[in-house]
Order: structure tokens, then C-alpha cells, then sequence
């Protein structure tokens, strides 16, 4: 089967959500919540809370909840991005330049400057890849990467994906390291589009594609639970129709 | 004092004055957009916005319109429909002052004040700039820990008022919120809440132990104006956001100019 | 993981093992008896109650059949029947620790927990020899007044388990309770959760938006076990507390000896 | 029209509430409860909460809001009563004699720790005056009757109701004063039976008889609305039954 780009980027996240008891995925995030639902569909019991989804929410405290349940360590997994995200993991959900007289303005930190403490496995996802977005230092810490020792953290990035690579955080170093580069890039289109140095494997891996399987699993049930938030992103990627459903 | 039944939305509006520290939902929570249009309207000015914790449409409206002098918030954003305009805008230009939060720090300040706590104790924060732009937000070592634990402290945010739409109330004062518990939280922390209902409802929530449990009591509510699809263009319930709506708003409210004219033809209406 | 479906009960009391800190409810708010007389049954020891915030016939049977190491509490009472006799004689008698609170600074601390924050601040208390007596709570100058403004702080109080009565779950383990919310920050706060209730509901409680405004999601739900009329002989709902029941409680239970019969009568049932 | 020794002390407590906005009563209190709902009926607007009452109770937000809402200032009378009251408005809920060893343990505190502290106009109450309840100095302070200059202390005693008397909190002093004996009753009687020195007016009132129309409230509306929580008091002392309901 041929794959779509998105396709691809659904299976990554998936492998590194990995099997976990439950993973969170927030507003605006297409690729991360089918990702999500792919693992759901592959591990059985695995828990996937979607925000503003009236079928994937299990929550009924409002909008404390996310992060009271987040505090409480019952979210393993979830999803963080950045106007700018910098190789110590850093994340800028605020401004670029001075923050009082801000050349761009973001819409702000969200709840990052607490999930991404508590949360095991944050997943930054940003498809933009470009030394606009990937900084040697961002401007504004909305959240950090790493923490100093004694600092209350059981929580931290796990990976970085892009629409080029995946960089996979390395706790010892505090910075992202090249994990695989998507099927056609090539490790100096990267380096040429990311403003902060990373290592880089000897042999550097190809993003795995998605198995026939998996491919089945999102077009079918994935894109079909999906679709009740993201119908555009279920249609046209997925190609869900409504009218197959059959269960 | 007892509930003096609902009142009409500009009389209800009263509560809100110049200046006030108001409180917001989120556009997923039951936004008051026809009591934000009213507002502008009679020419409200000053306010200090608490988004619960976040806002779109309604925040970049208010701004837009001149009505705020300083917004908390998590973030402001349009969501799929792009950044918030006016909102960007105002901050690059340093007319609103802007007070950086997190989600869970706003969520933890109105419970301080629900409580009558001072403050709130909140992990996460230490090392993000965040500390740096809230002088107002402190970091003591956790008096329970074995030393070195810093931990973040909220201090209560105590709104003059609470405004946000709800399904239904009751014509003692009781509002019906569902399991959307951000507005009994907001209205526990304000001096005084205000409420737009799509209906009323026939009989008395408390009474009915399965609407009781999602019920905010007429004790926390000071006003309350029936304003059918009152949310509009925002999504309430299973009406959807006007997609053509919003697109035209973060097309025309690009501009200063362009704003001007979305909202002398809102205003209008 | 997947909820597993409904237990026999005393498969789901295998959650609540010696020396566990367990959170239970007021009498008001569903008080678990079934579970209560089947885990002095098994014969279960060492457990450490956290009231919340307050208890009855139920810890002070818990007491009196040396179920208890610890308890922490704002009140054990038998109400209109009197004093809790089996809880004073074993206070009295150093048998049993007690840690004496006030109502809410056990809800206090049950939120911290539900926050993930490590404590809460509570206005009260300054003067209280409960703070004598209760040296894990701490007091600190309130870091946003103008100093030599004392407050109180309340460690996060997190159980092992919480273990309560409801009117019904559904087959995906989501629990109805209503307007008790001690109960949703109970299970929230806890590691674990063990539900009995009055029976099933056929279909997904959270599907509809009237019955999700009161329901615990399965999330937070470990073990259910349907035990109709599991509270008796407390009330719940609409049924009333046993009267006569209660009365031979507190008669009998004034002795160690006549407690002893009426808990060997009343295991054997 | 003869007046029950109940009836007095209700048409009492009602007078020392006043016209508030909220007075709370908690749960065994018959004769507070009577006194703030026939408040309610003489102040137009005032609200009445009963805790454990399903009809005058207006909390949904389970246990704790009882005391969110005083801590918000929302609750402006409410009653407590004590093992021990000494002189100083101080509270014992907890035990007599040593606490490791107590010769007497009562329940516990409740919520006296707080409400004391945050609601203004705080009614102890408690019918058995003697020596044994009312001492020169309680056991265990479960909660203080004052608290030192800078304590956060918006609320505290108000007065104190015995079956004897009445005594007002002065707040200069810190101590109860004798307000008024209840009829019948000596001074000396009540010097005899209190184990607390306390100040006395030159002339003490004898404490104001309920009117006929206050009379009336309290047999009519007041018991029929006191009947659904306490249905033998309603009945037994003020002679209400169900069937003459009319409403």
C-alpha cells in the first residue's frame, strides 16, 4: 500500500507512545489523537482521552481535570508543542524576542508549564521544521526540558517528531538526539534546517512505515473514531466516508 | 438575598463595571458572546480579564474593542481558525497588559479563593519563565519535603464577577451547568456571578437529585438573563461554532481596520 | 486498564489489604456496610481510616473488631444514638491512634492529593491545640501578606483505597454519585477505588449529559460490586436509617462483651 | 399563650442571629435549626441552610462546601457547641482530662477548627449548664474564642445559650458577659453552676419572652418546615401535625 506522509507521522507517534495505561491528546492535534487511537486499537485496555471529543472524554470535574489527573500520575503519555523548541528540550509557547515588546506573539503557555513535568512521556510534535521553529535557545521558556536535581519532575519530553526526523530525548545529555530521518530526508537537510546541534547515530535508521496492518487499522477503525472530532482530517487523509461505517 | 428572578441581559449587565476583575470559560464551557457584544456595547471600559483558562473569539473581541486594561490567561486563540488577532496585536503593541498563565495555575488560584485559602501549592513552573513574569506567583522549598523542593505558590484570584452561558436555570436563581464544573468553581471564587440561559427551566433544580448534581445553587448567582443561543458564534452543547462566522473574524479582524468594521456591523445587529 | 465488569465482593475487598489507608465517607454520602462487615469477615488488619471528613457505626465496628491501627478524623459519632462507644473505649484505652482533624483540612488535604500538589493552605486552625496534636501539619508565614500573617498548611492526605456505596455503575465501570462530590475527590485522591452500589445502569453513564454531570469516570474505579441496600443499617437516598437497628447498636456496643455479640450476630447473617 | 422552654430559646436564637443574608446549622441541632427558619420567616430573603436536609439544603458540591462557602464569606451565623466551653469562648470537642490518656473523649472537632475562624457571628450552644460544661478553662482548645492581633479571624463567638441564660461575647475582653437570665432563673443560680468567672450588668435583663405572633410562626410555617428534618421535635414541641397542612 502506498503511504501518506501522515500516515507515516500516525505510526511514528504510535511506536513512541508505546503500550501505555493512557494517553491524553490535546485541541488542534489531528495526527497525535489517531495516533493515540491507533495504539488503543493495538493494545488492549490502553485508555485514549481526546479534548473536546464527546466520545474519547472521560473527564467530568471541568477543566481542572486533565491536570489533576495528570498530578495524580494517571496520564503516561501526551502531546506538547512550540513556537520554538530548542535542543534541550526547551518549549516557547509564548513570545519571539523581548516578552515586552514581543516581535511575534504566540497564544500562550496552555497547561505545558505543568504536564510537561508530570507527565512521563511528552511527545513534542511539530511538523514545522526549520531554524525558525528549532532554536539553539528559545526566547521564552514556557517549560523546560530538564530540571536540576531535587526539582519534583517525574515527567519531561520523550521525543521530538518533525515532518524531516525523530529525535529522541536523551536524559543523561539533557538534549534530543537524531533517531531516524523520515523515508527521503537526508541527514544534511536536518542539520541545513535545525538550529541546534544534536547527536547523531553512526548509522542513522530510516522512520519505520507503517505495517499493512497498522495501515488498516487507521483507515478503518482509527479513521472512523477520529472522526467525530477531526471529520475533515478523517476524510481527506484517511479516507473515512461515513457511509461504510458498518461496525 | 433572595433571588429576584431573571432580568433582562442589559439591566443583568450592570453587574459588570468599569474596571471589574472578570472571569471567562473557555470556548468549549459556555462563552456569554451576547452579553460580550452588549458589553461593548453600552461602553464598558478597564476590565481585567481571568480566562478559565483560556479564551478565543470572546478575549480578542473584548480587546479589540478597547473594553481591557489586563488579561490573565493560559493562552488566546481562535483554534483552527489561527492565532487571536486583536490579542496579538494589542500585546505587541503593549496596550493590554498581559498576565502569563498555565492552565492548572488558573484553575489552582480560583480554588484558593473558593476555599478562602490565600493560596495554592502547584508543582510544575519551577525553571519556566513563566516565574519570571509573575512576580505576583512565589517559590517556597515544600515545608514537607527533606529540603530543596522548591514548590510554586498561586495566590488566590478572587473575580468581581463570573460570566458565562448556561443550558438552563431555574426561576429561583439555580443554574444547570452539567458536568462543565469550571463554572461552579468560577462563581464559588467571584464576589458575584452572571448568567445567560438558553431557557428556563420549569420546576426547581435542587429538587431533582439528577439535576441537583450538576446544578450551580442561586446562592452564587446574582444575575441571570435567558439569551437563546446566547454563545453565538462559539459552539454550545450540539450546536457547532459558525465556521464562516469565525473565518470571517480572523479574516477581517487581521486588520485594525478591518476589525473596526466586523464590529460596527456586530454591534449593529 | 480496561475495566474488568462487575465482582463478587468479596473479589473486590481483595483491594484493600492489612495495613491499608482507606478513605471513607460521612453517613450521608453512601456509606459501604456490606464491604464493611465482609472484610471484618476476612478478618482484614492494621487498616488506617481517613474519614471525610467523619464517621459512624461504621468505624467505630471497625474499631471495636480490631480492624484499625489508626484513624484520622474530624468526629466518629453515632449521632441522635450518641457517642461512637467502641471508638472513645479504644481512644480512651491507647489502642487505636487517632488523628485528630477538623473537616476541612481533610478535604484540604484529599485535594492536594487530587491536585498531585504536596499540600494545602487553610485558613483556621492558628490557636487550635489540633495542631499540637497533629505535628505533620505545619504553619508559615503567609508569603503574600504583609508578614506575621500564620497559615496553616495540610500535607496531601493520599489512601490506598477509597471505599464507598453509590446508587449504580455501568458495565465500563463509571460510577453514579450524584451530587456527593467527597466522593469524586475521594477516588480522585486515592490510588484505587472500591465501589458497591445499588445496582447496574444499562448503557454508558457518561453518554448521557444529565447522568455525567454526577459520575465518577471508570478511570479513577477499580472494583465494583453490586450490593443492593449495601449501606443498611445507614440510610441512603431515600431510605432511612435503621432506628431500631442503630439504638441496639449503641446499646449492645457500650461494652466490649455486648459489642462482641452483636458482632458475632450480626457476621453470621 | 404559655410558652415551652424550647420555644423561649428559639425565639432567643433567632434574636441573636438578627437579619443576616445565610445562616448554616448543622446536623442534631433542632432548636438552632427552629431559630433560623424562623428568621427566615420574619427577613424576607434570608437563607436558611440545614445540613442533611434535602429541602434546606442548598449544597451540590459535596462536604467540603459548607466550608468553602464560609471560607468566602458566605455564611454569616452559624452554631457550635462544646464537651467544654470556658470563659474565654474557647471550644473543647475533643477530650477531658490528659489527651494521650483521656478520662472522657468526646466525637471530635468537626469543622470547629474553622467555622469558628470565618463565620461572623458564630452561636454556641449548649442546654446543660453546669460546672462540668461550662469551665475556667477547657481541656483541649478545639478552637479559641479569640485569636491574637494578625491572625486571619473574620469570624468568632457571638454569644452563648444555655437553659439558663444567655451570655454575649464581649470582644474587648475576650470574655463571655451575662446578657440575660432566662425567666425564673437567679443570678445566683447561674454563679453557682458556671465553673467561669464572668462580668454581670448592674440590673440583668430576664431574656425576652417569644411574641404571640413569633409564637404563632414558629407553630405554624417554622414547624411544618422544622418537620422535615426533625419530625419529633416539630411534632412533640411544637405540637405540629402533617395533616393540618394547608400551605
Amino acid at each position: 500500500m502506498s503511504v501518506r506522509p501522515e500516515e507515516l507521522l500516525i505510526g511514528t507517534v504510535a511506536e513512541l507512545i508505546g503500550r501505555v495505561r493512557h494517553v491524553a491528546v490535546g485541541a488542534l492535534s489531528p495526527i497525535p489523537a489517531a495516533a493515540a487511537l491507533l495504539g488503543a486499537r493495538r493494545h488492549d485496555g490502553m485508555r485514549v482521552s481526546i479534548l473536546n471529543s464527546r466520545r474519547h472524554s472521560f473527564f467530568t470535574d471541568g477543566g481542572r481535570e486533565l491536570f489533576d489527573c495528570a498530578g495524580q500520575g494517571r496520564i503516561d503519555a501526551f502531546f506538547l508543542s512550540g513556537g520554538q523548541i530548542d535542543g534541550a528540550g526547551n518549549v516557547n509557547l509564548v513570545a519571539i524576542g523581548d516578552y515586552d515588546r514581543p516581535k511575534a506573539r504566540f497564544s500562550g503557555s496552555f497547561g505545558s508549564a505543568y504536564l510537561y513535568y508530570v507527565v512521563p512521556k511528552v511527545i513534542l510534535f511539530r511538523l514545522e521544521h526549520t531554524r525558525r521553529t528549532l532554536v539553539d535557545r528559545v526566547d521564552f521558556i514556557s517549560a523546560p526540558g530538564t530540571s536540576p536535581p531535587g526539582t519534583y519532575r517525574p515527567g519531561g519530553p520523550h521525543a521530538l517528531v518533525t515532518e524531516l526526523c525523530v529525535f529522541q530525548f536523551d536524559k543523561p545529555s539533557g538534549r534530543f538526539a537524531l533517531a531516524s530521518l523520515h523515508p527521503g530526508v537526508s541527514l544534511d537537510e536536518v542539520r541545513d534546517r535545525t538550529g541546534f546541534a544534536f547527536a547523531t547515530p553512526d548509522v542513522v535508521p530510516t522512520t519505520a512505515l507503517p505495517t499493512d496492518a497498522d495501515l488498516a487499522l487507521m483507515r478503518g477503525p482509527v479513521a472512523r473514531d477520529l472522526a467525530e472530532t477531526y471529520p475533515a482530517f478523517a476524510a481527506e487523509v484517511l479516507g473515512w466516508r461515513a457511509e461504510e461505517t458498518v461496525r | 438575598m433572595a433571588f429576584p428572578g431573571p432580568t433582562e441581559l442589559d439591566s443583568a449587565l450592570r453587574l459588570i463595571e468599569d474596571g471589574a476583575l472578570v472571569a471567562i470559560p473557555p470556548d468549549y464551557a459556555g462563552v456569554a458572546m451576547a452579553a460580550t457584544r452588549a458589553l461593548i456595547r453600552r461602553g464598558v471600559r478597564g476590565l481585567r480579564l481571568v480566562c478559565v483558562p483560556q479564551s478565543g473569539l470572546q478575549a480578542d473581541m473584548l480587546i479589540g474593542a478597547g473594553t481591557v486594561a489586563e488579561i490573565e490567561t493560559a493562552a488566546v486563540t481562535l483554534g483552527e481558525y489561527g492565532l487571536a488577532p486583536r490579542f496579538t496585536a494589542a500585546i505587541r503593541a503593549g496596550t493590554v497588559r498581559i498576565r502569563d498563565a498555565t492552565c492548572p495555575a488558573i484553575h489552582a488560584g480560583l480554588q484558593a479563593s473558593e476555599k478562602g485559602a490565600p493560596f495554592s501549592a502547584m508543582r510544575g513552573l519551577i525553571g519556566s519563565d513563566l516565574l519570571k513574569v509573575r512576580p505576583d506567583w512565589r517559590v517556597i522549598d515544600n515545608p514537607f519535603g527533606p529540603g530543596d523542593d522548591p514548590v510554586a505558590l498561586i495566590p488566590a484570584i478572587r473575580p468581581d464577577v463570573a460570566l458565562f452561558h448556561a443550558p438552563m436555570a431555574d426561576a429561583h436563581g439555580n443554574v444547570w451547568v452539567g458536568k462543565r464544573r469550571e463554572l461552579v468553581t468560577m462563581a464559588h471564587a467571584a464576589a458575584d456571578t452572571l448568567v445567560t440561559v438558553e431557557r428556563l427551566y420549569d420546576g426547581d433544580l435542587l429538587a431533582d437529585e439528577t439535576l441537583a448534581a450538576g446544578t450551580l445553587p442561586a446562592l452564587y448567582v446574582g444575575h441571570i438573563a435567558v439569551v437563546p443561543e446566547g454563545t453565538w458564534p462559539i459552539r454550545f452543547g450540539t450546536r457547532t461554532t459558525d465556521a464562516t462566522h469565525m473565518a470571517e473574524y480572523a479574516e477581517m479582524a487581521a486588520t485594525e481596520a478591518g476589525f473596526q468594521r466586523y464590529l460596527a456591523r456586530e454591534l449593529a445587529r
